[in-house]
């Protein structure tokens, strides 16, 4: 079939503000989305600018908005955006944060709010001479969190993000979840004010975008929320 | 760099944003049954009254129920204006402390619940900390105003009478 | 603009940042430059394991480990580097697990293990559980705790910076990279007393294949561009189990798991191969053998794929321990594992061949001991050589942990012994082979995109150079070659800018591309024997008086290649037949 | 130019802009978890506007001839759709309150959606039945029944 590709376009160097460009591509059913930037690219014009890497959603490089909501090229199938031929799918950067070039945004706020909630281990303790043990149930709290894959599709669909860009966001905090809830870790008394503050969980209204938003199916409100209790519990 | 995250807690407030909402869901359930529903003390009643009517002083027309309490309470010549089904639970001393205390309740909670959200939509919506400060000291000086102007309306209401 | 650094590492995925992070550790100032964010590495694709003796479930040695990778290398990977490797892993593994890294557990609470191909007990006795994982999500577990546990260490990213450049004195002291600021379409200088490359696999030369967009070998290329070897080019790894069309990779963890490949009559034709461990024989061999079934008429279908059939293993098991490649099925395929068998072929998977190191990760410029001072490689664009003929599942990620691991510890050493000693001084101006380069590209208006030389080069190699090799084909391969490369230097590019141009980058990355392509096809036109992943038909044995040695592949960079001999180390296992 | 970087420096070059949307709401797909946020804060701003009339006019409980008045007031057919408006913003506002405290509280977050559909029903029905009154009275005032 024939698809109607609408592309958000931005050209820094032309001094253009952005713009709608279409494009006629053949695609089928079982396509990725992906692949109908590619061909655009390859074979129609060769100044589109987009991020892509494992084109298998691991490496998180091609979130974007696609038809007016937040997804991962690869990882969404030219069947479930459209009906038929000549049906039109649109694709925007992701929303809430500046434009480099066409569909490629600038992350450098975004990994800054990462790099914020202290995202590593904390345990001061000596480490035992083989592994830390930490039994299946414990590890099954975190472990649907370790699914991350830092994309941004979820902060970048937070209309907390986009009223104000200092909000840490689902991304950066999950990763503190992740950290504060691991059996190993002892840094809670550090992490917690960082989230536990005007940036961070409180502006988690549980609006569900970021649930819906993420590729692998993170229930991120579900563990922000376990975030919230713990820095409640830990105030008093 | 911007630093994320270095001012105080704000657990608490959101603690209890969300435990004075669920009290209000039954503060309100309650206030509207005593004000709507409740025959001997709803205020506001299913009438309709057209702006000529208001203008002329008329009033609503109680249930037999509701006149037969005030007459009962305030003797057989008193009227059954609003004021006077109003003051029929607060003019009995012991009644009046427990409708006064929810009533005053009711106030603290919608207050704080209300402005609370207010400013989580304000801190949202306004990005220089400025424009922040000056709006949440303007939202809660108006709270504070209203929680005087309703603590005062409620204490004193049926001194007179 | 001239950025300087103690140690800069090319490339961010497990072995740039494991390397990263141990250089830090000790005390030196680590650069990691790379082409994509490093979250974004293709050390994160990896799924079922790593593998290490740690015998948590049940009894294991590190000897068992050792003759394994030996035994599936074909005697041809080096014995003392799998010795240090195999003695090392589980002690590496464990430094992961405190790190951070989010293992599955068994019940005892310790890090759960489960069997892969090739992997045995007893020498050869039994599959064993030796692969640690975490679900089939392991690579991209150890690869988001190492970066960030490089940021808590203040490690120094430049991310979305191309590397195009090595930098080397005239007395061949390497000194520094040139790389290209894609944000910007700036070049800058990288001085620094050691360069690691750390640049990964070359898979996107095949048409089919799993490695990411980005896995076009760039620093294998610059490295043969400096004059430097590559070794054992020939020997590319096909998994076994690609989705069918796609290559997206579905884990020999399925396998490990229970999952069983059938052909088109419903067969378990693994068992017929390999009789011991049948669906966990290791990876050159199922390749050989679907495409056997394949070219005997058993495809399903008529068409070039098996299935890969889960459907007796459980819903619970795919879940809970296969759950991306379960959801993989689901989006790409349309296939639910759970009721379905999933169509499966052979997939360019991993690049056993490499730059040339030692067990420091020291490049070496031709035999044993000559070090090129400052050059350092690790992972998967480096060649120790532990994988041989044929690397074993699960050994990637052990190689980038314990050599990456290795190598940052000795840079580190390396800026200790030599902080006195000034960095080595930059040729005059550094930049000016790069900046000609992309001035050629940028100023071109006539010729070919990239696209069309880049889909020749991977439908050659695909065609010519993938599981079953002979001298007509690969003569063929060559040819293609020789004309792909001059077309490669006329291509033009449509985006001019600066900002962001990816375009301009493909264009460097094809010709790339070409180089070690010709490695690729030239060392299996040299190597006149079939052993492990090389398979040559017209040479069908393994012939070990001749060939029992690694091949070194120089290039002169027009086309006029010679090759050099590497002697295979051999401590304790003699080279025998491999049956499994 | 050498540089011994502790943090990187900016680029040199960086004449050509980002382009930066300040809009503070994005068009975005609504779904029901958007949905409802978006009229819980409608519905908030709302009752807190009423909350202020309503508190502020409870100053009249102090003179009888003025509260009458106000009373009067309120049964003016404006006011008696204001009343429906009122209770259904109440209504809803109470029962997606509760949605987001069982979410909160109690983890109910895998099922939120289901959550949503049975509050609204429920919604719905005390909307229907709690201002059926308020309606009627327009509706015959109107009628001149």
């Amino acid at each position: 079939m024939k698809l109607n590709v609408k592309v958000r376009r931005y050209d820094p160097e032309s001094g253009k503000p952005p713009y709608w460009a279409t494009y006629e591509v053949p695609a089928e059913p079982m396509d990725s989305a992906l692949s109908l930037l590619l061909h655009i690219k390859w074979h129609l014009d060769g100044t589109l600018t987009f991020r892509k890497s494992c084109a298998h959603g691991i490496c998180g490089s091609d979130a974007m908005q696609i038809n007016g909501e937040n997804k991962l090229a690869c990882s969404v199938l030219v069947q479930d955006l459209v009906k038929g031929d000549g049906d039109t799918i649109s694709f925007a950067p992701l929303p809430g944060s500046p434009v480099i070039k066409d569909l490629v945004i600038d992350q450098t706020r975004f990994f800054e709010k990462y790099r914020a909630v202290m995202p590593w281990l904390i345990n001061d303790t000596p480490p035992p001479e083989r592994e830390r043990l930490q039994s299946p149930e414990e590890h099954a709290i975190i472990e649907d969190a370790t699914k991350c894959i830092m994309c941004g599709a979820c902060t970048h669909s937070c209309p907390s993000t986009w009223a104000d860009p200092d909000y840490l966001g689902p991304a950066a905090m999950l990763k503190a979840y992740r950290y504060t809830f691991d059996s190993r870790d002892a840094g809670s008394a550090q992490r917690l004010p960082i989230v536990d503050s005007k940036d961070g969980l409180w502006k988690c209204y549980t609006i569900f975008n970021c649930v819906q938003a993420c590729p692998k199916e993170i229930d991120i409100t579900r563990w922000l929320s376990a975030l919230k209790r713990k820095a409640v519990t830990a105030q008093y | 760099m911007r630093t994320y995250g270095t001012n105080r807690s704000n657990a608490l407030n959101w603690f209890l944003h969300r435990i004075t909402g669920t009290f209000l869901i039954f503060l309100l359930i309650t206030h509207f049954w005593v004000q709507h529903y409740d025959a001997q003390t709803a205020t506001v009643v299913a009438q309709t009254l057209s702006s000529e009517q208001i203008e002329q002083g008329v009033l609503p027309e109680y249930s037999s129920e509701a006149r037969a309490a005030v007459k009962a309470k305030f003797g057989p010549d008193a009227t059954v204006t609003p004021y006077d089904v109003v003051m029929l639970r607060l003019a009995d001393p012991v009644y009046a402390v427990l409708w006064k205390g929810f009533n005053i309740l009711f106030l603290i909670f919608a207050l704080h619940h209300g402005f609370y959200g207010l400013n989580n939509i304000l801190s949202d919506y306004i990005r220089n900390d400025m424009g922040r400060l000056v709006a949440r000291v303007l939202s809660w000086s108006l709270a504070l105003v209203l929680l005087v102007v309703g603590l005062y309306a409620v204490i004193t209401a049926g001194w007179t009478y | 603009m001239t950025f300087s650094h103690d140690i800069v590492i090319v490339g961010a995925g497990g072995a740039g940042l494991m390397a990263a992070l141990y250089a830090r550790e000790g005390g030196a100032d680590v650069a990691v430059v790379s082409k994509l964010h490093p979250l974004r590495s293709h050390t994160g694709a990896a799924q079922g394991g790593i593998g290490a003796a740690l015998g948590n479930e049940e009894e294991d040695h590190w000897l068992w480990h050792a003759f394994d990778t030996v035994k599936g290398s074909d005697y041809i990977g080096d014995q003392d580097a799998i010795e240090i490797m195999c003695q090392d892993a589980p002690r590496t593994i464990v430094e992961l697990e405190h790190y951070g890294v989010p293992f599955s557990r068994n019940k005892q609470g310790k890090i759960s293990q489960r069997r892969f191909g090739g992997h045995t007990r007893n020498f050869g006795e039994a599959p064993v559980r030796r692969a640690c994982h975490a679900a089939d999500r392991t690579g991209h577990t150890i690869l988001h705790t190492l970066y960030d546990q490089c940021v808590k260490n203040h490690v120094r990213f430049y991310d979305e910076f191309q590397v195009l450049d090595l930098l080397m004195t005239p007395d061949g002291e390497t000194c520094g990279v040139v790389a290209y600021e894609i944000l910007t379409g700036e070049i800058h200088t990288f001085h620094a007393k050691i360069v690691c490359f750390a640049t990964g696999g070359y898979g996107r030369a095949f048409k089919t294949t799993s490695n990411a967009h980005a896995g076009t070998g760039d620093g294998m290329a610059i490295v043969l561009r400096k004059g430097l070897p590559l070794e054992d080019m020939e020997f590319v790894q096909f998994h076994p189990t690609g989705l069918y069309r796609l290559g997206i990779l579905i884990t020999e963890g399925a396998r490990g798991e229970g999952g069983i490949l059938r052909n088109n009559e419903g067969e378990r034709f693994m068992e017929r191969y390999a009789p011991t461990v049948k669906d966990l024989a290791p990876r050159d061999l199922v390749s050989q053998c679907i495409y056997k079934e394949i070219r005997e008429g058993r495809g399903i279908n008529g068409k070039e794929y098996v299935h890969l059939d889960m459907t007796h293993v459980g819903e619970d098991v795919l879940l809970h321990k296969l759950p991306e490649i379960t959801v993989f099925s689901r989006t790409y395929m349309g296939i639910d594992p759970v009721k379905q068998p999933i169509p499966v072929a052979p997939t360019c998977h991993y690049a056993m061949g490499g730059i040339p190191t030692d067990h420091d990760g020291r490049v070496e410029r031709a035999q044993r001991g000559s070090t090129v001072p400052g050059l350092y490689a690790v992972g998967e664009c480096a060649c120790v050589s532990v994988h041989g003929a044929n690397r074993l599942g699960t050994n990637s990620l052990v190689d980038l942990v314990v050599f990456g691991r290795r190598a940052g510890i000795r840079m580190a050493q390396e800026i200790q012994d030599r902080r006195n000693e000034p960095k080595p001084l930059l040729p005059d101006d550094p930049q000016k082979p790069t900046r000609d380069l992309l001035d050629a590209i940028l100023s071109r208006t006539e010729g070919e995109p990239v696209v069309a030389v880049r889909t020749d080069l991977q439908q050659t190699m695909m065609d010519n150079v993938s599981v079953f090799r002979n001298e007509e084909t690969l003569t063929q391969a060559l040819a293609d070659l020789k004309a792909l490369r001059e077309r490669a230097r006329r291509v033009v590019v449509r985006d001019k800018g600066k900002r962001f141009n990816t375009e301009l980058m493909d264009a460097v990355e094809i010709g790339f591309m070409v180089d070690y392509a010709e490695a690729i096809a030239a060392g299996a036109k040299y190597r006149t024997e079939s052993r492990g992943a090389h398979s040559r038909e017209d040479y069908p044995q393994r012939d070990d008086e001749h060939w029992l040695k690694h091949t070194l592949f120089y290039s002169d960079g027009q086309g006029g290649y010679e090759f050099g001999d590497k002697k295979v180390i051999i401590t304790r296992f003699q080279p025998k037949e491999r049956k499994y | 130019m050498a540089v011994e970087t502790l943090e990187r420096p900016p680029a040199e070059t960086t004449e050509a802009p980002v382009y930066e949307d300040d809009a503070r709401i994005v068009r975005y797909k609504i779904r029901t978890g958007m949905f409802a946020w978006m009229a819980h804060r409608l519905s908030g701003i709302a009752i807190v506007i009423y909350l202020i009339l309503h508190v502020w006019g409870l100053k009249a409980l102090t003179d009888r001839d003025a509260f009458n008045a106000l009373i009067a007031g309120y049964h003016a057919p404006i006011f008696k759709i204001g009343e429906f408006l009122l209770l259904a913003a109440v209504a809803y506002h109470a029962f997606n309150g509760l949605r987001i405290v069982l979410i909160d509280f109690l983890g109910w977050s895998p099922k939120q959606k289901r959550l949503f559909w049975t509050l609204a029903a429920v919604t719905a029905a005390i909307i229907v039945i709690g201002g059926y009154p308020s309606i009627y009275a327009v509706v015959t005032y109107f009628t001149g029944g």
